[in-house]
């Protein structure tokens, strides 16, 4: 079956290739604002490692566009998305924005990608003044830090800060509860890893003076072997451990780390655990671990989520990632806002996107509101609980108080000079 | 840098047993991986660049092979044969196209299999990550020795490597394969004179170098996630190993693979933020000190 | 009869009609995508070029190269966002740094010979790159430099405007081929060509063949570095990748392509590889097959890059009107 | 004058030259002989600086050589070409040349002129004329023929205005007409140019012919040395080329 | 003794790059006969013996084993034609033992013969037996080029290809090896010798051929060679 699948994809890709070469370099001026349709530019991470992340983006997206187009598009335009892989690579992710604007027309970009390719799409966006989505990157500078923020830029996911809060503010809890005084850390030695560590470890410490970090271990990205960092983990003895591996490395660091015993040894906190990729990949799952939610059917507790969860899993046959809903939050503003503006134009969009609630299965209360002064997302569900072998996999999970993140997270940008 | 911890760690039997194994089996299954680099170096004077796509591909076949048969000894077999089949294919269609050409050409035929593989291992196993899970024989509680830690599996896994380097050993030092493939590592134009096909010797190098690129994969997958281009950062440690060893030298091989697997462990309790350059350190002070290896001839 | 070797003044001609040429092509073809095309295959001939000053005419093959574009692409943007200082101070300070890397660097290489010297340059490629991941606070690790690189305006020209940004990448990379085509036209560069073609005998002729090698290591990083640099203002903003073994990989596949045996073969293997990959990535999320087989298909195919077809072309032309003439 | 003193020199505790003495006067041209593996080769790298000897000194004009670099030993005046030919394949016979030239003179590291330099071509032009290279000129070395390989390997030398030439077995591998015609140019260089030359030959014809002076080397060491009728009649030599004579009485 | 030839050579020409090394060299082998191709250094012996090898093949010419043409094959299936080659440099292993540098040699002959083994080839060269676990690298001259011999005999060759065997040896262990032939001759082995030093031949080899600037000058039983003065002092002597 698979086999077809990919007869048929060589043969479209063919077709598109050479059709996608012709109208590059023969007609370069497309003039698409007169045209009836509205294109949106997707870059995103189609293939390469973390392939699963841009295929479920652009997964969840198309289920979107679907019933926006079938409810009459952007102010009566229907919207086709125009898809592009950047390989996961900034520079390609810059290339192919730029190439989606410039030749293919499109008006509004959604970005889907990575951090790193975030902020490249960001300096396009600025260039080109169009409006950007971004709808994957959680490094908290690219809409607080004023000096990288524009006006044409939002963001329709997760941040570091909100995490963080609510993560120190649940661990605090446990700790407080079991006496975890004794910390240690587990984190990939890159910007992601190295910020969330550093603002858990800061929000672990405010809810509970008494924790401190006794061992850190940095492995690197994708490593593959880690051993080394676990013995290490292991000698030090720490009473609780966090980690903010992710992915195929989590998987891998939770095999290894189980074949040493060390779930039965301290309490682990892993943020990136309870996300259906990790969870249904690691085949003997230790019981207990604790974890933030990053998409998970059991919360938010609604109809909404779960019928969510299953339309997409009937569809692609597959579970829906972290990337997929928050790709869900980024074509849902652009909707509501161009419904609201009644225009497809990007400057009328942002204008009415700015301090939109709109509703949403995902958010803490059923809606996420796009904040206006700095243009990012809130309100969507964050939680933490501890995980089970199986289905559901987090049975319960708990809820994070969002007046407790945003008191936090005024004071980290008061201290950071973001306002 | 915190080298109080090492010399704690050194003085502690329970952080040396646990450090000392660990670093055994990085190195361990960093040899299965850079003993057949080194040999097809050694043999055929080319550097195959795919090797870490073979160990790659190993994975994915036990992942299948387990997922039919439950049996991990299976799984594992299958990927040293499958591997296997798959370099000589390799090596008889595509790599002896190459043999005597320009180094760089070599460089783009292997180039080109680890873009295509990659993207193979995607479209067959999916994009996603894979895990294979652990055999239920190795669910078992660590053994405590002297207070350190030591996996059941990783004391299988060096055992299991170290007979296999033993069988390689022999292989290569008491068999008449062996014996022919060291010849014409030296002298590959008197052996065929002497009435051997070196072509076949060749494909036999590749084909044994494949097989234990798979096994390491295969024997690697209860914890390892599996993706496309998980072959890449295990090639470069073991270029890193074959070139602190010298290249075609399999004792080298040996030698630098354990070397990195210590400095790799203990590394970590003394320079925990330089694991990484401790290795790159180590093997440009080695390549300084001796530029063709440990165990290398002066070319 | 006396072979004619090419001059300086018919080069500068060349490069002068070349820039002229492209200076003028957005005018003619108003394309913003044939602009972007061009800038960034402008970047990766300086790059392929100087890589071939190693690989083709010095016989040097570094697996490492891409090191030196993506320190180019670093020091100049960390020029310009951590010391504010202008774009020519910032380009002075790159050329600089990276041929302090280039000394550094190749003092401890090239006393390793053939396949020992690629993998110690891919090694300490390999090393920067992991210093790049793992040094956030100075590089941003992953992400790159974030919030873009600052383009003041110098003499007049602002590259910040898309036109400016055009014209100065364009003129910066005939300017840099234009030296670089002198340095392989010029004593030193036959000295080079010696080496490659038979070192030893190049010693008894009293050559210093460790110090001219560490020149050309040298020069070749700065040009390396200065293609990083052009695609750093491009792009505004310096990534991981430019310092990734795959940067390297593709110089090399530059280089094949076009063919090593020409000045401008790299410089046109620039130009397809770059084509080639954005029709494929735009038609395809299987780049890697595709590209995969081509690469193939070349490599047991062709065997020959682009402009060695040419060169071969124009060689049998030649020889056959002397023969008919004679 | 060139002196050899007490060299010696060995490859794993076998001894290739052992306390070999001799003396080159200037201006003298001497043939080396010996059997194959007689350390013929060895001796002119030793001379030329291709290897470091063991002990012993090799003196030209008072100064020591031993422990010289390869570039220092070309300037004091000892220049050399190889038994097989070692030249730069891809180059042109002028370009080769040239390209000596321009090193000899400390411009190889110039990147501001384009190649060559004028004041080159001069000393290009006479050492190829007297080689007879100068039809040769555009030809891609690779494409000579063997025996302008060995003349272009010669020429190479050459241009470096060495005092002494060593040249091994100039006319290996050549065909008759071919190996006489080199002989007779490697004579008149000697003649015209008042140089000191050395050379390896096995072709005895050609040695007994143009060498005043025969040295024979066997095993490592000085068997004989002197005139060509000295030679020709010396019974150490002619077992060590012919054979012992007992082989012949054992049938 | 048969009188149709094993091997049979014809017109071989040989090029080195662009140099042309044999001119239209030709000759026959028949079983049993030991034939000596005599000629100075340089003269192109030893381009003969490793044309007829197809270690350096010939441009053009055939080389027939048995009545097929092997020219241009690659070595092993001429060697697995029943010839046996001993190069001039003897070529031993250095890192593998005297045992193991006789293993590699070792294969049945073109029709099924299995003659020798370890046990006959130690009869046969006693000296090696005692060294069969030393190193070849670290064997004497005279030892390698026995070693190199006894390595060929073990692939049970119809013919024996020697390329100097006397070359660079020392004359008491020259003699040795001359027993040696002349043992192997008395087995009723064929055996092309390529020599320059005519006296080693003499009471080794039936026939001669003179070589000289790659063309075969001169062909006649080795006595006749011996008694011709005239062709010695002219190709051979010095």
């Amino acid at each position: 079956m698979a086999r077809k699948r990919v007869d048929l994809d060589r043969r479209t890709v063919l077709k598109g290739a050479a059709a996608g070469a012709a109208a590059t370099i023969f007609a370069p001026n497309i003039v698409a604002a007169q045209s009836k349709v509205v294109r949106i530019g997707m870059p995103t991470i189609l293939s390469g490692r973390v392939a699963q992340l841009g295929t479920s983006s652009r997964n969840a997206v198309q289920m979107e566009v679907e019933k926006i187009n079938a409810a009459g598009g952007l102010a009566g335009r229907q919207i086709e998305m125009v898809i592009r892989d950047s390989k996961g690579q900034p520079q390609e992710a810059a290339r192919v924005s730029r190439e989606l604007v410039n030749s293919d027309g499109c008006e509004i970009l959604l970005d889907a990608e990575a951090s790193s390719g975030s902020f490249a799409v960001q300096e396009v966006a600025k260039d080109l003044g169009v409006l950007v989505m971004h709808t994957n990157s959680e490094t908290s500078s690219l809409t607080a830090d004023p000096k990288i923020r524009i006006p044409l830029a939002f963001r329709s996911c997760r941040q570091g800060i909100h995490d963080a809060v609510a993560s120190g503010a649940y661990a605090a809890e446990i700790a407080k509860a079991k006496k975890l005084n004794r910390w240690g850390t587990c984190s990939p030695d890159y910007a992601y890893g190295r910020d969330n560590t550093q603002l858990f470890v800061e929000y672990l410490k405010h809810f509970y003076p008494q924790a401190e970090v006794t061992t850190e271990a940095w492995p690197k990205l994708f490593q593959p072997d880690y051993t080394e960092v676990i013995t290490r983990v292991l000698q030090s003895k720490p009473q609780a451990l966090y980690s903010a591996l992710w992915g195929g490395d989590l998987t891998s660091w939770v095999d290894q780390a189980n074949i040493y015993a060390l779930f039965s040894q301290m309490e682990v906190f892993a943020i990136n655990m309870a996300d259906y990729t990790a969870l249904t990949a690691v085949k003997n799952l230790p019981k207990g671990i604790h974890s933030a939610t990053r998409y998970i059917k059991t919360y938010p507790a609604t109809k909404a989520n779960a019928e969510w969860g299953d339309a997409y899993r009937a569809r692609f046959k597959e579970y829906p990632t972290n990337w997929s809903w928050e790709n869900w939050v980024g074509i849902n503003f652009i909707a509501e806002a161009a419904k609201k503006a009644n225009s497809a134009d990007g400057k009328k969009i942002a204008e009415a996107m700015r301090g939109l609630k709109i509703d949403c299965p995902f958010g803490t209360d059923g809606t996420v509101t796009m904040r206006a002064d700095d243009q990012t997302v809130i309100g969507y569900a964050i939680g933490w609980g501890t995980t089970i072998p199986q289905e559901p996999y987090v049975p319960e999970v708990k809820g994070a108080t969002w007046d407790t993140i945003l008191q936090l997270e005024a004071e980290w940008k008061k201290r950071n000079n973001y306002t | 840098m915190n080298l109080a911890a090492l010399t704690d760690c050194l003085t502690s039997a329970s952080c040396l047993v646990t450090q000392t194994t660990s670093g055994l089996i990085i190195g361990m299954l960093l040899f299965l991986v850079a003993a057949g680099l080194t040999l097809i170096f050694g043999v055929l004077k080319v550097v195959n660049f795919t090797h870490g796509s073979f160990y790659m591909l190993g994975a994915y076949l036990a992942l299948t092979v387990n997922g039919l048969t439950d049996s991990y000894f299976l799984a594992v077999l299958a990927a040293a044969a499958g591997v296997g089949l798959f370099a000589l294919v390799f090596e008889r269609f595509f790599m002896s196209k190459v043999y005597g050409s320009n180094v760089l050409m070599q460089l783009l035929v292997c180039y080109a299999f680890i873009l295509i593989l990659d993207d193979a291992v995607k479209i067959i196993w999916g994009p996603e990550f894979k895990s294979m899970g652990m055999a239920t024989v190795f669910q078992k509680p660590p053994l405590f020795i002297a207070g350190g830690i030591v996996p059941v599996f990783y004391l299988f896994l060096i055992i299991v490597t170290l007979i296999l380097s033993l069988v390689l050993w022999l292989i290569i030092t008491r068999t008449k394969f062996g014996t022919v493939v060291r010849a014409a590592a030296v002298n590959p134009s008197m052996v065929s004179a002497l009435g051997i096909n070196t072509g076949l010797v060749y494909s036999g190098v590749f084909v044994l170098g494949g097989m234990l690129a798979g096994l390491a994969g295969g024997l690697a997958a209860p914890v390892r996630s599996l993706t496309a281009g998980m072959g890449f950062s295990i090639l470069i440690e073991s270029f890193i190993v074959t070139v602190i060893g010298g290249m075609g030298s399999i004792a080298g091989a040996l030698l630098g693979s354990i070397m990195i697997g210590l400095v790799r462990s203990f590394g970590s309790i003394g320079f925990p933020l330089f694991v990484e350059g401790l290795m790159f350190l180590l093997m440009a002070i080695i390549l300084i000190l001796k530029p063709s290896g440990l165990l290398g001839k002066e070319g | 009869m006396m072979a004619t070797r090419p001059n300086l003044v018919r080069d500068v001609a060349i490069a002068a009609v070349a820039l002229i040429i492209l200076l003028l092509l957005p005018y003619v073809w108003p394309s913003k995508m044939v602009n972007d095309l061009i800038i960034r295959v402008s970047a990766f001939a300086l790059f392929a070029t100087s890589l071939n000053l190693l690989v083709g005419y010095t016989g040097m093959v570094s697996f490492g190269h891409g090191m030196f574009f993506g320190f180019g692409a670093y020091a100049f943007g960390l020029s310009m966002q951590r010391l504010g200082v202008s774009i020519p101070m910032a380009f002075l300070i790159t050329v600089v740094s990276s041929a302090l890397l280039g000394l550094v660097v190749g003092a401890i290489s090239i006393r390793l010979k053939d396949i020992y010297f690629s993998f110690i340059t891919l090694a300490f490629q390999m090393l920067l790159y992991s210093t790049v991941i793992a040094w956030v606070p100075l590089t941003g690790g992953d992400q790159g430099l974030m919030g873009g690189i600052p383009r003041p305006p110098f003499l007049g020209i602002d590259l910040s405007i898309e036109a400016h940004r055009y014209a100065f990448a364009v003129t910066i990379m005939v300017i840099g081929l234009l030296i670089l085509r002198q340095i392989v036209e010029s004593p030193f560069g036959y000295t080079l060509r010696m080496i490659r073609d038979n070192s030893e005998r190049a010693t008894f002729l009293g050559i210093n063949v460790f110090r001219a090698k560490l020149t050309a290591f040298v020069i070749a990083g700065v040009f390396g570095a200065i293609g990083g640099m052009v695609m750093a203002l491009f792009v505004s903003g310096a990534y991981p990748e430019f310092v990734n073994w795959t940067m390297s990989g593709e110089g090399i596949f530059m280089i094949m392509l076009g063919g090593l045996s020409t000045f401008v073969g790299p410089a046109a293997g620039a130009l397809i590889l770059s084509l080639l990959n954005d029709v494929i990535t735009r038609g395809t999320e299987h780049h890697g097959l595709f590209l995969g087989a081509v690469i193939l298909l070349f490599a047991l195919g062709l065997r020959k890059g682009v402009t060695d077809f040419v060169a071969d072309w124009f060689r049998l032309r030649r020889e056959a009107s002397s023969r008919s003439g004679s | 004058m060139l002196e050899v003193k007490g060299l010696f020199k060995s490859f794993g505790g076998v001894a290739a030259i052992s306390d070999v003495n001799i003396d080159f006067p200037t201006g003298s041209l001497t043939a080396i002989i010996g059997p194959n593996g007689a350390g013929k080769s060895t001796f002119f790298n030793l001379i030329s600086g291709g290897l470091t000897p063991d002990a012993g000194s090799v003196t030209f004009n008072g100064t020591n050589l031993v422990g010289r670099s390869r570039a220092q030993i070309i300037d004091a005046g000892i220049g050399r070409a190889f038994q097989v030919a070692r030249i730069f394949p891809t180059l042109t016979v002028e370009e080769s040349l040239l390209g000596a030239v321009t090193a000899h003179r400390r411009r190889a590291q110039n990147i501001t002129h384009r190649f060559p330099l004028p004041e080159m071509r001069d000393r290009m032009l006479e050492v190829a004329d007297m080689l007879g290279l100068t039809e040769k000129l555009g030809v891609t070395s690779a494409n000579l023929s063997h025996g302008d390989q060995k003349l272009l390997d010669i020429a190479l030398a050459l241009v470096l205005d060495p005092k002494v030439l060593l040249l091994d077995e100039p006319t290996a591998g050549m065909g008759p007409d071919e190996r006489w015609r080199m002989i007779e140019r490697v004579h008149e260089l000697w003649e015209c140019e008042k140089l000191t030359l050395i050379f390896i030959e096995h072709d005895m014809d050609i040695v007994f012919k143009i060498a005043p002076k025969i040295s024979v080397l066997c095993y490592g060491r000085l068997l004989a040395e002197g005139t060509p009728d000295q030679i020709r009649t010396n019974p150490a030599v002619i077992e060590a080329y012919l054979g012992t004579s007992h082989e012949e009485a054992a049938v | 003794m048969s009188t149709s030839p094993i091997v049979r050579v014809a017109g071989l020409d040989v090029f080195y790059g662009k140099s042309q090394i044999l001119f239209d060299v030709g000759l026959e082998l028949k079983q049993g006969q030991t034939l000596a191709l005599l000629g100075r250094n340089g003269a192109g012996k030893s381009a003969t013996m490793k044309a007829i090898a197809g270690v350096a093949p010939p441009r053009r010419g055939t080389v027939e084993v048995a009545g097929t043409n092997v020219a241009g094959r690659p070595p092993h299936v001429i060697a697995r034609t029943g010839i046996g080659f001993v190069p001039e440099d003897r070529q031993i292993f250095p890192e593998h033992t005297v045992e193991e540098n006789l293993e590699i040699g070792a294969k049945k002959g073109p029709n099924g013969q299995d003659e020798w083994s370890l046990k006959r080839v130690f009869e046969v060269f006693p000296l090696l037996e005692p060294l069969r676990y030393r190193m070849g690298g670290r064997l004497s001259g005279g030892e390698q080029q026995m070693l190199a011999i006894a390595r060929t005999l073990m692939g049970n060759p119809v013919v024996l290809l020697l390329d100097e065997p006397s070359e660079g040896l020392a004359p008491i262990v020259v003699a040795r090896i001359g027993e040696l032939l002349k043992t192997l001759r008395k087995t009723g082995a064929t055996t092309l010798i390529a020599e320059q030093n005519m006296h080693f031949c003499l009471g080794v080899a039936d026939d001669a051929v003179v070589i000289d600037k790659g063309a075969i000058v001169y062909r006649d039983t080795i006595s006749g060679l011996k008694a011709n003065e005239e062709v010695r002092r002219r190709y051979l002597a010095m």
